[in-house]
């Protein structure tokens, strides 16, 4: 139904982090007063709760991976669509051994993670790199705070996980990085999803949420002063500094300009992608029991091709707000 | 008018009898003294007049009707371990007396008829020879002090039953006779039965009209089996009627000096 | 009669006693029909049936892979952890309320010490704690242990001191050293307090078991709690938490029958 | 030998003086009385001699030597709040005081030593009146029960020095007259001096070789600010002396019939 | 002279309970100081000198951008939340527990239900409570209280039933109604009890608030704990877990004087 209030969900991390800095610095409230709209923005440090509760029907929008997207809105019965594909991890997640510097190393070790989650599905792919299964280690569920921590104990020997906590743990010493995201570009996604019936009566939402993105990019990728300072206030609303916040950038492949977006969301690799992710999922039972088979939940490609059950679409790829961002449309 | 009459009351604990078929009927405005062997159920006998308890077998009535299910303001009561409110102080204890009846809502009393209230707490509390005292928490009173401010609370009330267990047991005899003298005015001046429990049998025959001794057949060890019947139920000659007159109370103006010692036990009751 | 003398038999009491829970039940069927008809894929609040199924499934069919009940391998795995913790807790509790309450070097030395410690929340000390114990199953039952064993000192320091002076006095007239004094006077009468003590930090118990089993582990109730929770498996997690909930108050009861059963004069006054 | 000497003792609680400037010899193996009006630190002066508190002012001593800083097992006690171990029955309250200074590791006594100690406590169980009771706990029994249970683990103790707050208040003249031939024959066999407060004047003319009167002197309202002195110091006549026969308690085979009443009070000690 | 009578002069007191908590600091530095010589960059056990850098500058330094100073807004939020569910809580409690306590029929229609939801894990229905609740400040004040309310309800309805049913059946024959009752004989006898309550679980609230802080928030002391956690910023959390202890034995401190104060007649038998 048309509506004129939404509510936006987003959760700290290094590609969400402009979230929090478009609320607190008035480009979200320009942009919703454009289309005469409401936005209220609420940040979670608990990225779990975040899911949980837009899938509950408390929020419209949210900050969220595509692997996420599809496990828990989707598989939950809550139609959604991506309305922007913020970046890519590029080494953002990584496989850290403790003093072993292959991958192949793994083998027959405990392996702390946050199991169902990206890092999981990292690990699997590999796992596949070097002809192993999620058989030949021992997954032990570690909570993301904890993961840290949960390094510098004696027993602990490999662990999954993301950054900021990749950075913090290849710091010490022995820990080494033997397998990353930027061995699968392109397979993790950061997005901005909403509720596709939402979206779909309101498409003022939607061009407010890409107005809003990338006049934050261009605040952000500025080279001078300004864009530093934007950076350095992300780097400390997500506890470190602008060096610390750098670093993870680094890591991160941004989608800074509409059209790159544009581009990467129309490519063949997502649907290959999203392809590996739900075949994954389905082997985690994670598609909800009903599902007898990986096509149970249909996906919709930007180009219009669907994966799966077409009875069934649940979650949506567009390029429609990018590409009005790209052509100026907003 | 408050005849109070009990009829083939039992009362049992478990598998042990305490009160074996006790009958006794108590003429309007009469005052009973129950004495007794300790431990033979006097105590229990007057839980059951307080409903506190309930009889195992038999009824008691009140003026024909039976009696009340649950504690009322009709029946005072001053517990054999003296029981007063912690958290007040000795005037609040004896004021929350007038308060609770009156107040319905609040509990508490205001302007005139606080004074009024106070006034005659105040009174009270210096009969029972409290005064001085009125600010104090009964943690720190005397036991006799204490067992002196129960028993002020409970006259406050002026019930029209006052059940006392032991009341005087632990007031010295100078202090003891006042309270007697206080007991009798307040007799003889309102309408008031009372049924007290007292090992001092002098005390049991100069203020009651009536005494009764309760006591527990024995057979061999196996005691515990019966309970206690009326043993002896005796009428106070001359006969005394509440609201005629104000005996003096014997102890009051006795001559005897405290030296004059030797003098007889009350024997035991025989048993 | 008063509403204070006024006692309901049994038939009444129990019909009394059900009547909460089954309002709580008819507003959870209302609140998960309507999310459901809006969309039956719902997860927030999933239909008894549902429910019922998956907790079927989890309790009565074994894990293809292990062979494992799921529900059966996690409730052990928890109960273990707990009995370990509390039996510590409560050992723990006892030697230092009694010291404690009994004796005043001991409340300088200490009173001011535990008080502190019973207000320091263990979550955030997390890491250290790891250092110390390591990952594994002492430092998730440290964890418990140092969330229930302060509260249950405090608790039961305060209970030794609520005993009457007169019977501390009389034993030492009777001849009794502090040690005797403290096994059979004091003692006797502070365990079914005790007991009573760990009644109430049962909630708290579990509370710290879940919290540690969501850190870093691969069985118990509280892991398959926190695992559940990535993709919101209400139809899991409500029936764990009726299951743990369940369990304590089994244990509650128990613990209740216990005291009544070993302390006969207990709770009747003196 | 246990000479008890109580040298200008002040007692203040705040600045209310309880007691106030009391200096008193107690010869060995006396048998001491004390008297006075409620709430006028009697029980005060109890727990002075139990060291349970300490004067503000002035010492005690024990033949010659200060007092010891803390209760001991030298000195018994029964409270005026009768006060058993509401966790153990009769026979273990009674058992804990032969328990607790035989046994200084388990507190428990087993095989023979136990079963010596249990007929002991059984006899004296039987000798207060509580036979039968033994496995009950307090909860269970009468206020005057619980009185003798107190009386009876405290005389199981044979201490050197027994001091009792009104411990035959709750007792009818019956068990009392038992338990006063009792009390008497323990204090002639054992070596024991007795401090007994009592509001019986009688009951400390029979059993004691000296009474003393407490009492607070009052000047106006103020009474507060005085505390209690010793009024009178009376040496009973004719002399008792502890071992020396068995002299007999005179309730006991008084003739006296329980109608025997309206004889004269034991007039308060002139105030 | 025993053990049980030995009472510390107040210099030996002071010097007694600083004991552990100078051990406890001796054995942080030992150990601080021994990660760091090997890893001078260590974040686990920083020195005392760093934390009190950082403390500093949390507590002293405004905000560049919104002219905070970050501890004392985080504490403020923190104390908001606090005591917005406390004072719930202990209103919830008092009349619940008296009523529980005091009425044969609440007692038999609400303490099931209360003994059950004190077990219920609250954290684990966390999604549940926010979608009721919204993601305010409402959701964070219901988790503190949820987790608080039943425990001292219980606790308090206890406390009820131990009063000598002498003073009950007393003040009926004062003529009392179970209303007045309730007002003037158990309200006033409680009250007391309900403070050392609420101290009592100081502990848990404090736990609960970060809990609730850590999942959706953006001030607090809480937030700020699990923001820095990620990058085990020990030299934050150790000084903010300190600060979060000393307001609650602050808390504690002022709650006992308090009820020394307004109910002198506590704690000294009757
Ligand atoms: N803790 C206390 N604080 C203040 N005053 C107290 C305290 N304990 C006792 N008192 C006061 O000391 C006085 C003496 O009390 P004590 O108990 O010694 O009297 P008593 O002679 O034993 O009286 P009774 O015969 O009634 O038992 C009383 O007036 C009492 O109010
Ligand atoms: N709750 C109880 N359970 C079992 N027996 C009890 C209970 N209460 C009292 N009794 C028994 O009932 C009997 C009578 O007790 P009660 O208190 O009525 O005696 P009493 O005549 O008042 O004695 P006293 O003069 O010593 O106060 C006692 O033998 C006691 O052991
Ligand atoms: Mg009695
Ligand atoms: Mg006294």
């Amino acid at each position: 139904a048309p509506k004129k209030d939404f509510k936006v969900a987003w959760s700290i991390y290094v590609g969400w982090m402009p979230w929090g800095y478009a609320a607190d610095t008035g480009i979200v409230k320009k942009w919703a007063d454009k289309y005469g709209l409401t936005i209220e923005v609420t940040q979670f440090n608990d990225y779990v709760e975040s899911i949980n509760q837009y899938t509950a029907g408390a929020f419209d929008a949210l900050t969220v991976t595509n692997m996420d997207a599809l496990s828990v809105p989707a598989a939950g019965g809550v139609d959604t669509t991506t309305v922007i594909v913020g970046d890519f991890s590029n080494g953002n997640d990584a496989v850290i051994l403790k003093n072993k510097t292959k991958l192949a190393d793994i083998k027959g070790q405990k392996v702390n993670l946050v199991e169902f989650s990206v890092s999981h599905y990292l690990l699997a792919r590999g796992l596949e790199s070097v002809k192993m299964t999620e058989r030949d280690v021992k997954v032990v569920n570690t909570s993301d705070a904890d993961m840290v921590a949960a390094y510098k104990t004696k027993g602990v020997t490999a662990v999954v996980t993301w950054n900021p906590l990749v950075s913090e743990i290849l710091q010490e010493k022995g820990a080494n990085n033997v397998f990353d995201s930027s061995k699968i570009p392109g397979e993790i996604m950061d997005l901005m999803v909403a509720n596709t019936a939402t979206l779909k009566d309101n498409p003022d939402f939607g061009k407010a949420l890409a107005g809003i993105w990338y006049e934050t990019m261009a605040v952000m990728t500025d080279t001078g002063e300004k864009g530093a300072a934007a950076r350095s206030a992300m780097g400390k609303a997500s506890g470190t500094d602008l060096a610390g916040f750098d670093s993870q950038l680094a890591a991160t492949k941004l989608f800074a300009k509409a059209p790159e977006a544009v581009a990467f969301v129309r490519s063949p690799e997502v649907g290959a992608t999203m392809d590996r992710v739900r075949k994954f999922l389905f082997a985690k039972k994670l598609l909800g029991d009903a599902a007898k088979s990986a096509d149970a939940i249909g996906i919709e490609l930007a180009d219009g091709k669907i994966l799966g059950s077409a009875k069934n679409v649940k979650f949506r790829f567009t390029d429609a707000y990018m590409a009005a961002a790209a052509d100026g449309k907003l | 008018m408050t005849a109070i009459r009990v009829e083939h009351v039992w009362m049992e604990y478990g598998d042990q009898i305490v009160l074996e078929n006790i009958s006794l009927d108590f003429a309007p405005r009469s005052f009973v003294a129950l004495v007794g062997p300790s431990g033979c159920g006097k105590t229990t006998f007057l839980r059951l007049l307080l409903s506190e308890e309930r009889p195992t077998r038999g009824r008691i009535t009140v003026d024909g009707a039976p009696l009340a299910p649950e504690p009322g303001a009709d029946r005072g009561v001053v517990f054999q371990r003296y029981s007063v409110f912690p958290h007040l102080t000795v005037l609040g204890n004896v004021l929350l007396a007038a308060e609770l009846p009156k107040a319905r809502l609040s509990g508490r009393l205001f302007g005139a008829a606080r004074r009024r209230a106070e006034e005659e707490a105040r009174a009270l509390i210096a009969e029972v020879g409290l005064a001085g005292a009125e600010d104090k928490y009964p943690a720190a009173l005397s036991g006799g002090m204490q067992q002196r401010l129960a028993l002020a609370q409970a006259l406050m009330r002026k019930p029209r039953i006052l059940l006392l267990d032991e009341p005087f047991g632990a007031l010295d005899p100078g202090i003891r006779a006042d309270i007697h003298g206080l007991m009798l005015a307040l007799w003889h001046n309102c309408e008031m039965s009372v049924v007290m429990v007292t090992h001092d049998l002098r005390e049991a025959f100069t203020l009651a009209t009536r005494v009764i001794a309760f006591e527990r057949r024995r057979s061999g060890d196996d005691r515990a089996r019966f309970g206690a019947v009326v043993a002896r139920d005796i009428e106070v000659w001359p006969r005394r009627i509440a609201g005629r007159g104000h005996p003096t109370v014997s102890g009051r103006d006795d001559p005897a000096s405290p030296m004059d010692i030797g003098r007889d036990d009350p024997a035991p009751l025989a048993v | 009669m008063r509403l204070i003398n006024r006692r309901p038999d049994r038939g009444t009491a129990l019909v009394l006693a059900a009547l909460p829970f089954a309002l709580v039940a008819l507003a959870y069927v209302l609140g998960s029909a309507e999310r459901l008809a809006e969309n039956p894929a719902d997860k927030l609040l999933p239909s008894f049936a549902t429910m019922a199924e998956t907790f079927g499934r989890l309790a009565f069919v074994a894990d293809a892979r292990t062979g494992d009940y799921i529900l059966v391998s996690d409730t052990l795995a928890s109960l273990e952890r707990l009995a370990s913790a509390l039996f510590i807790s409560t050992a723990l509790a006892l030697v230092l309320g009694l010291l404690i309450g009994l004796l005043p070097l001991v409340n300088a030395l200490l009173a001011p010490f535990v008080a502190l410690v019973s207000m320091v929340p263990p979550l955030a000390l997390l890491p250290i704690l790891f250092i110390v114990m390591g990952l594994g199953e002492a430092s998730k039952i440290a964890l418990i242990v140092i969330g229930v064993a302060p509260f249950l000192t405090r608790d039961l320091a305060m209970r030794v001191r609520e005993l009457p002076r007169e019977q501390i006095i009389k034993a030492q007239t009777l001849g009794a050293s502090t040690w005797l004094i403290a096994l059979r006077i004091v003692l006797p009468q502070i365990v079914p307090r005790l007991i009573d003590g760990v009644r109430l930090s049962l909630g708290p118990a579990f509370l710290f078991l879940i919290a540690a089993e969501a850190i870093a582990s691969d069985s118990g109730l509280g892991y398959r709690i926190f695992l559940v929770r990535r993709y919101l498996a209400m139809d899991v997690i409500l029936p764990y938490v009726a299951w743990i909930t369940l369990l304590s108050v089994a244990i509650d009861y128990g613990l209740a029958r216990l005291r009544d059963a070993a302390f006969p004069w207990f709770g009747r006054g003196a």
